[in-house]
């Protein structure tokens, strides 16, 4: 390519909107409009079928886009990409929720020692949790309990598959209540 | 990005130090260790206090704590430089030793600090992609936990819990509207039931005193008559005619 | 090209961020894992000195990026927005938390000299670090790491990038946990 057209195209990557060929020739003041026009032709020829991308004229000036026969794929890989893990915090909170429920965000932010708003906010989104009543006392809270997409994704039947909080690690047990109805 | 400018001050002997360029007291100290080209492992603690304390001064820090706390190390450090000891004790400990070692660990940060500076200003002359295609409608991201990481997060907060949470017994609240419910129920059934036909066999203390206040404010609606046969004897419960509740 | 380096060319043009092998596997489900690395090669090659762009490698994936000779021209046209320059303050703490990660704020805190509340913040919410565990001890402090967005700030493939302390002029190992009066 010709050192104009090279510019260009990192100038056209690099772009947030479609340029101009007002725009393009700025780039270089002393390139003239048939230059420009002549690197654009060049860049376009370049892009060819056998390329993913091709420069477009769109809107009054030019933009790359990638060509329409991979643009489901890539649509579709956009949101295959990646399955989203939980953050700690989030794990966190729902772990609570799992083992607490019904529970409200206020004994949540307790144990937490940090405002779990948000978090429950985006778990209630994900419909990882679900509010399943009102507790008592001042507002009547909302309490949160898990949803059934909740057992789906970690692969359980039913909450019972939990394993028991007696099973987790000696050190961290919790101390068993002396003879204190719950 | 090694050392913030100092501006020299013709009208004045001093020297005007832009604060605002010290990331904090230990970036001020290396700064004033460099001007005077000292070695920092046996670092001339007088010399340095004083110029820090100036400094400080001069620009009217005296009110940042974090500043303030390191004049107060520095005269503490001064302080004890100047205790005698005595000759060949082998139980000496510098006094500079831990701020020296704070200095030492500083100063390696300051040279991280400007490895990532130009490594960002080498990135930065790269641009990415500049236009991004707006998301397609589609379902959220699958996603993906572990029952192994859930319960990572229950023991880490598990081990947050207060004591005192452990052990709470939560009050059950009188549930006189169920009792009022189940009640009326039976009556609807029958028109005479007995009191242990309104408590089961294993009733809580709870479920007596809902059904009990149940049956009172029933009673006193006329909604039922209460009575009870003999001296000690079972109490019967006989729903109200609708002639008796009118 | 291949139509596999085709497809993923497409993608990679049309990304905002370095794609990882992972994610550029999971556009053709039938491609492996070494067809896809030939692709990226042939990408690679395909995209030398004569064009504006480069495939780099960076942040555990690749990503298309403009070469650097033409960074001026590109921001003095100011068609696409230069990334904002971190203060020595953000830099700082993020240094310290590059070497120590996970780390705590105290730690932090200790080495600065200062309070890094506030730029813990700043620089959670740019996404630079996160969250990644709970320390032992009081009050169970979280610690941080850094994320991938560090990586592609600063143009590494990994953490091992980063230069090794020992190779620093000041020769200083990580303090030895005695008990050193603070």
């Amino acid at each position: 390519m010709q050192p104009l057209a090279t510019l260009l195209e990192a100038a056209l990557f690099a772009a947030s909107r479609p340029l101009t060929l007002e725009d393009l020739a700025s780039l270089d003041p002393g390139a003239g409009e048939l230059a420009v026009r002549a690197a654009i032709d060049e860049i376009r020829s370049m892009y060819g079928e056998e390329h993913g991308v091709e420069l477009v004229e769109i809107a009054g000036g030019w933009q790359f886009l990638t060509r329409r026969e991979y643009a489901e794929t890539i649509d579709r890989a956009q949101f295959a990409l990646r399955p989203r893990r939980l953050s700690p915090a989030a794990l966190e909170t729902l772990a609570i929720i799992a083992y607490r429920q019904p529970v409200g965000r206020l004994e949540v932010d307790e144990i937490r020692g940090v405002d779990s708003g948000a978090v429950i906010d985006k778990l209630l989104e994900r419909g990882l949790i679900e509010v399943v009543t009102r507790g008592e006392g001042l507002g009547r809270p909302l309490l949160y309990g898990t949803t059934p997409s909740f057992l789906e994704i970690l692969g359980l039947k039913d909450l019972e598959d939990l394993p028991r909080l007696e099973e987790l690690s000696v050190a961290l047990r919790r101390p068993a209540p002396v003879d204190e109805p719950e | 990005m090694t050392g913030p400018p100092i501006l020299r001050d013709p009208g004045n002997s001093g020297f005007v130090v832009e604060l605002e360029k010290f990331s904090g007291p230990l970036d001020l100290l290396l700064h004033l260790i460099r001007e005077d080209e000292v070695d920092i492992t046996d670092l001339p603690i007088a010399k340095i206090a004083d110029q820090f304390l100036s400094v400080i001064q001069d620009l009217g820090l005296n009110q940042a704590a974090d500043y303030l706390e390191m004049a107060a190390r520095l005269l503490r450090i001064k302080a004890q430089m100047l205790l005698p000891r005595r000759l060949g004790d082998d139980e000496w400990e510098d006094p500079r030793a831990e701020l020296v070692r704070r200095l030492l660990e500083y100063q390696q940060i300051r040279e991280l600090v400007d490895w990532l500076g130009h490594a960002a200003d080498v990135r930065a002359e790269r641009f990415g992609r500049g236009y991004e295609a707006p998301p397609p409608d589609a379902p959220p991201a699958p996603l993906q936990i572990d029952l192994n990481d859930l319960l990572a997060a229950a023991e880490r907060v598990i081990a947050l819990i207060p004591e005192p949470m452990l052990h709470r017994v939560v009050p059950r609240p009188l549930d006189v509207e169920g009792a009022t419910a189940r009640i009326t129920a039976l009556l609807a059934e029958r028109e005479q039931v007995a009191w242990s036909d309104m408590v089961g066999p294993a009733a809580t203390i709870v479920d007596v005193l809902s059904t009990f206040i149940a049956l009172l404010e029933l009673a006193k609606r006329s909604a039922l008559t209460l009575s009870q046969p003999e001296p000690f004897g079972p109490m019967v419960i006989t729903r109200a005619t609708p002639r008796d509740a009118a």
